[in-house]
């Protein structure tokens, strides 16, 4: 009875985020907090069904009891279908024996049965780890006009970036002709996204020969598309303009949530054709107190606003007290910031309680290395001073200690 | 012992005309997000009670918009959940019900129809948060046929409007029921949320029926108080009837009082939900100032705004000006624009330089999609 | 390319008054589980339409039940998913619509506010799964304005009742329309399905409104043969219009044909889908003889069944024989009791010993809920 | 934010069935077919939202995949809720390493971070296994008159049986005085039934030490009860009366569907004010053939009956073809028998195809050595005889071997 669906997508979410830490030592980054009111995987979620794609398989492994408790039945992001719809997919146990997930490769050949239960003809691959608005289906439009084996998203960087990435070399009718993870002499500035279409029977060919070979990583981009290449499957890549940040490590999440502060926003939350869904919580609008100052940033709701705030993106249910400042930073939800305490350049994570008149960080600088980070629950003390670039974690009684 | 809600949409519809043109009382806009049914529903759904009927007559097309299938309070249900119950006219059916007693007359099989122990009926026209499992329980202590809540209010001026007033006596009994034209002074105001058993209901419907009674409270009650023993529940929180537009306007601004929001919103066993639209989180612009008010999601403000309520999706731009406002979605006040005492409906446009002002007692009322 | 769907529920209610007495012809039950409603649904649902108005007019309470909020359909979406458009009365309104047109300008608001590019219009009085991705691909590939269903039949016996015929040329362009208040002989059966642009059908309701239009079929379908191209897609598969008594029997009839059951029922990506009840499996007792028959889940047989359709719940004692009937929902058949050619509404109890016959071509009919 | 949920329900679905073999092979033991129409699951799933639970955490680790798909988002149990619900809970990656669960007290104590976002006052364990209706609302109501610790649901079982369970001995008050598994020399004839309640904190406080034990089995029979008995705490048995059956071998699955047939059943799936939801696939209502003869059996929603069914429990899908014979039997879904075929006293697994003129097993001889077992997806030659109480096992492809 397996009726068909055109296209399923696998989102790779078992990601630990190590270079996020502390921030990840609770959850994985694909459940972190960003740009006010989302989490990570609200924008790959989103962006699915809005392409009209409505089966999507999660595959966590690390931490994933709040992303799973986030995505819950999929409803928020109308992923909650009878037939489809969001699945959790962790590693379990076979008859035979059990894995975790090995490399991303390897995670989506141990859920061939579940793709398998669509009959797909394509399977869209995706990351948790990145905040951009794609319209998949015109990748997938390509890839079919293509009669194309693999499909992978590029985005032009300037050639001296080319180096951090995989990329790209094409012929004139963008037609792979090679690839290189991390070149010291790009060839090319098309960077690969990590986001792939296959048409699933060659994708199940090389993900079974993959397994066979004891000597690979089981991964995508170091062993199953230079296979493919090798091969001569017919590979393209889709020229993706727009928005798109890989939000990997602390600097990059905090520009990225400060990008969500220009007027002229590349990337648009507003728009009601294309909108960015997200799992709600019960509670109020936001007040802004009789002594408020606000100055170019974002606050969501259920914060009360008593102090000052510029340059920065204030997520659900922070208070600021009376004399606060914060300014360059980014206030994940729950957190109390005491009055007349100083918050610069910082990225703090939810429920962090800063007492009054303490000092975090220092002005912004224009040097990451700066950024003062503290992890969930951490306290700071009244009239404590934490210095620029610390990064606390703190337990679930609130102590903490330093990590970096 | 399991209990259903009868909720009442459109009762009080005709004393706040300007904001139920195109909608129910219970689909109001309130508090920057909310609607009037919000609170019942939430209030409801957090006492435990899921099966829930609500009574509609006219305009309800913006209320079931609202309310759907009932998920975002939690109450789309394989059994009980929401049911509306609207007139579903036929040729044969004669003209709309006019009151709560003929809506439940049209609502009987429904009622009839539950297999829950107790009913609670409540309207939308009031901005509480009212815990209803509460009442419940002094019902069933108290033994009564029937429980009545009120609420001890004292008028500082004299409103013009239809009040019920219970007599309740030291034991909390409920001896005598007088409705007034006007509310002045202090008095047990009657908040028209009654809890009775269902069978009890149902005998009343039957025998209104027989009699051709037409008003609950004033033809029903007090042959109950003859009869039956009524218990006073004396509900002690927070009120605001949004009977008249100065009523709504002051109800908006009571929510700015920090003390009342912790008590209507900050209640961790008593959430307030409402329906989910997906906005963006709100932005402030660089020449932003804003005090004292409560902002809703998706608004992007630029100007000046104090003392003020805005919904979601407002935009303020540099240089306008919003005081002392109620301002319902997708407002857009352009540069230059100046509100003061103003009540504006959805998606009005206030364009550049344009000066509106009401006054203290008296907002000034803007309707639906006007331009000005 | 994004399609809605607008479905009338009520039209044709007249021409099967013993079902429609308390529901719409979109909820007449039909092959032992399901509703008329179901088969549209479903195919829209599963020809990736996902944005579907029901039109309501009256007695539609059964209908709401059913349907609910779509999620049996998979059709409970944030955007789009099932609207029930009911005429909203209200003081200012005047009667209620009587006709397509008439309905369709009642909805303007809502095919105004869609996204979809196509429009599927569709009634509810056919048993049949039509493959609607399939009409609006055709649709596409034509270039026509308007796409209008048919279905080449030939008829065997002379019935009573309105058709609408399409003239059909060698290309597939439909060159006219022609209506009958008989069937007899060969003919393009008009579906009453109909594709075409969002726009176009915006254009046609503003048309309607201002020149006074009363009817889809006579007054505008010959208007826009005038102007436009109407292609006719030609539906190759079993059909059968749920017209009168006799008409909606045989169709249940029908459906013990393995070939119609595997059509309508057994295609893989046209599942047919029909509101939850959770009802346990049918038993068979010691006593069971069962023929031919098509049997839902929840019913106990421990009597004679052949040629039969038997619907959800239905109990059907022992020494009790039923033969060519149908048997909708909960009828209780007492030991004893003899059944032939009859068609039973809901909850009705045949007692001992009881003997009831219609014959071929004219079934005899019990109505909701009888005692005999 | 932490709402109350006065009583949360864990589910301990992760057995693997192994007496169940070869229907355990691909899918969990709580995922199996019963009684024409339902999974083992829907059972306690059903009691649970029948008595006012409407939280309840499914523990998962074997097999899960079939199991999870079939909770899905929990909708058919009206478990689907915003707040609470039915939620999949496999073992998964932590900071600090990684640990499938052992046993179940440690699988409850792996989830203490999953009940403590409802903040209950109670918890109700439930097993996976066990076919019965019962109200664990009135369970919870002793629990609290007693003011008890824990209660544990008890049956009274014969004698001579009752060293096969765990057996209680209480006091006139129904207080605990002693627990022994599988006694010798039972001294009551009280026999646990594997349901539990506990007061949150006490439990929480027992799988914490009992954690720290490294010679514990944490196993809740073996391990928790001996050690909350050992130190007084206030245990008391909950008497349970009605249909219960523990499903854990195939006689007990063939005798425990054959159950059903009977006219006034035990355990009544009719009951409109307590129904035992299942999910539902697009199938039309059976069809009875022209040639059919139907006798005190059970038939389910598309199949296609030709032959002759008697004492057997028929599932969805199942076609018989003319002539076929099904006697004392359990088809299970989606499994064809060709004409002419004979099959007595047999479990028929899914997708199972049984050609023309074949024979499985022998007539019902009140052996359960004797039954029939075919796993899923095995195929038998059109004239073949499958040996009674022979047991096959199907691969993917339809192929069989002999287990048994």
């Amino acid at each position: 009875m397996a009726r068909r669906k055109e296209c399923v997508a696998m989102l790779l979410a078992g990601g630990q985020g190590s270079r996020l830490y502390p921030l990840t030592k609770y959850v994985a980054k694909p459940a972190l907090y960003f740009g006010g009111k989302y989490r990570i995987i609200d924008f790959p979620l989103s962006n699915c069904i809005n392409s009209g794609i409505d089966t999507v398989g999660v595959l966590t492994q690390y931490q994933p009891l709040e992303l799973n408790d986030y995505i819950g039945n999929g409803q928020p992001w109308d992923l909650d279908r009878n037939y489809g719809g969001a699945h959790i997919l962790p590693p379990y146990q076979k008859t035979e024996g059990t894995d975790w997930y090995k490399g991303t490769a390897n995670a989506i050949y141990q859920n061939i049965p579940f793709m398998e239960k669509y009959d797909p003809e394509y399977v869209l691959i995706l990351s948790g780890d990145h905040i951009y608005s794609m319209d998949y289906n015109r990748m997938l439009q390509e890839h079919k006009d293509n009669n194309a084996d693999c499909t992978i998203a590029v985005l032009e960087v300037p050639l001296e970036e080319a180096s951090r990435f995989g990329i790209l070399t094409t012929d004139s009718d963008n037609k792979i002709t090679e690839f290189e993870e991390k070149p010291k002499e790009p060839k090319s500035t098309k960077a690969s996204m990590g986001i792939y279409i296959f048409t699933y029977d060659v994708m199940k060919r090389y993900l079974e020969r993959d397994e066979e070979d004891r000597d690979s990583d089981n991964d995508f981009g170091k062993n199953v598309i230079p296979a493919m290449l090798g091969d001569g499957c017919r590979m393209f890549t889709y020229a993706f303009e727009g928005y798109w940040k890989d939000v990997g490590t602390i600097p990059s999440l905090w520009e990225s949530n400060m990008d969500m502060l220009a007027i002229k926003k590349e990337l648009n939350l507003a728009d009601p054709s294309w909108r960015f869904y997200y799992r709600h919580a019960p509670r109020h609008p936001h007040y802004m107190g009789k002594d408020a100052v606000v100055n170019n940033c974002i606050i969501a709701e259920g914060c009360e606003i008593e102090g000052t705030v510029e340059n920065s993106v204030i997520f659900a249910d922070v208070s600021v007290g009376e004399g606060a400042v914060i300014r360059d930073s980014v206030i994940m939800p729950d957190t109390s910031i005491g009055r007349g305490a100083i918050v610069n350049y910082s990225v703090i994570s939810t429920r962090v309680k800063i007492g009054e008149n303490a000092t975090i960080g220092e002005p912004f600088a224009n040097d990451s290395s700066k950024i003062t980070v503290l992890g969930d629950d951490v306290e700071v003390g009244s009239g404590e001073n934490v210095e620029a670039g610390s990064s606390l974690e703190g337990s679930a009684r609130g102590q903490r200690e330093v990590v970096s | 012992m399991k209990s259903m809600g009868i909720v009442f949409s459109n009762i009080h519809d005709q004393s706040l005309p300007e904001l139920t043109r195109r909608r129910t009382i219970a689909s109001v806009p309130i508090a920057a997000r909310y609607r009037m049914i919000d609170f019942v529903l939430s209030s409801l759904a957090n006492s435990k009670v899921t099966e829930i009927g609500i009574i509609t007559k006219t305009k309800y097309h913006s209320l079931m918009q609202h309310v759907g299938s009932g998920k975002d309070w939690d109450l789309d249900r394989k059994n009980g959940g929401i049911t509306t119950i609207a007139p579903f006219v036929d040729a044969q059916s004669g003209p709309l019900y006019t009151n709560r007693l003929e809506a439940m007359i049209n609502a009987r099989s429904y009622i009839e129809s539950s297999k829950a122990d107790l009913v609670i009926l409540a309207d939308c026209d009031l901005l509480a948060n009212v815990h209803y499992n509460e009442i419940i329980d002094e019902h069933l202590e108290s033994g009564a046929d029937v429980t009545a809540a009120y609420k001890k209010i004292k008028f500082v001026r004299k409103i013009d409007r239809n009040v019920q007033e219970l007599e309740v006596d030291d034991e909390g009994k409920v001896t005598g029921v007088r409705h007034h034209n006007e509310c002045t002074g202090s008095m047990n105001y009657g908040m028209n949320i009654y809890v009775m058993s269902r069978q009890m209901l149902v005998g009343i419907l039957n025998e209104a029926q027989t009699y051709g009674f037409k008003s609950f409270s004033k033809d029903v009650l007090p042959r109950l108080l003859r009869t039956y023993s009524i218990h006073g529940y004396e509900f002690k929180g927070y009120i605001r009837s949004i009977s008249v537009l100065d009523e709504y306007f002051k109800a908006n601004m009571d929510v700015l009082d920090r003390d009342i929001r912790d008590e209507i919103f900050d209640n961790k066993d008593f959430p307030v939900f409402t329906h989910v639209l997906d906005s963006p989180p709100t932005q402030y612009g660089p020449k932003a100032q804003v005090k004292n008010s409560l902002i809703a999601d998706g608004c992007y403000i630029n100007g000046v705004v104090e003392n003020s309520v805005l919904f979601r999706g407002v935009r303020v731009d540099e240089g306008a000006s919003v005081k002392n406002c109620v301002i319902l979605n997708d407002n857009i006040i352009e540069n230059g624009a100046s509100l003061d005492h103003v009540v504006t409906d959805k998606r009005v446009l206030v364009s550049r330089e344009r000066r509106l002002s009401g006054c203290e007692g008296y907002p000034f009322f803007i309707g639906w999609g006007e331009s000005l």
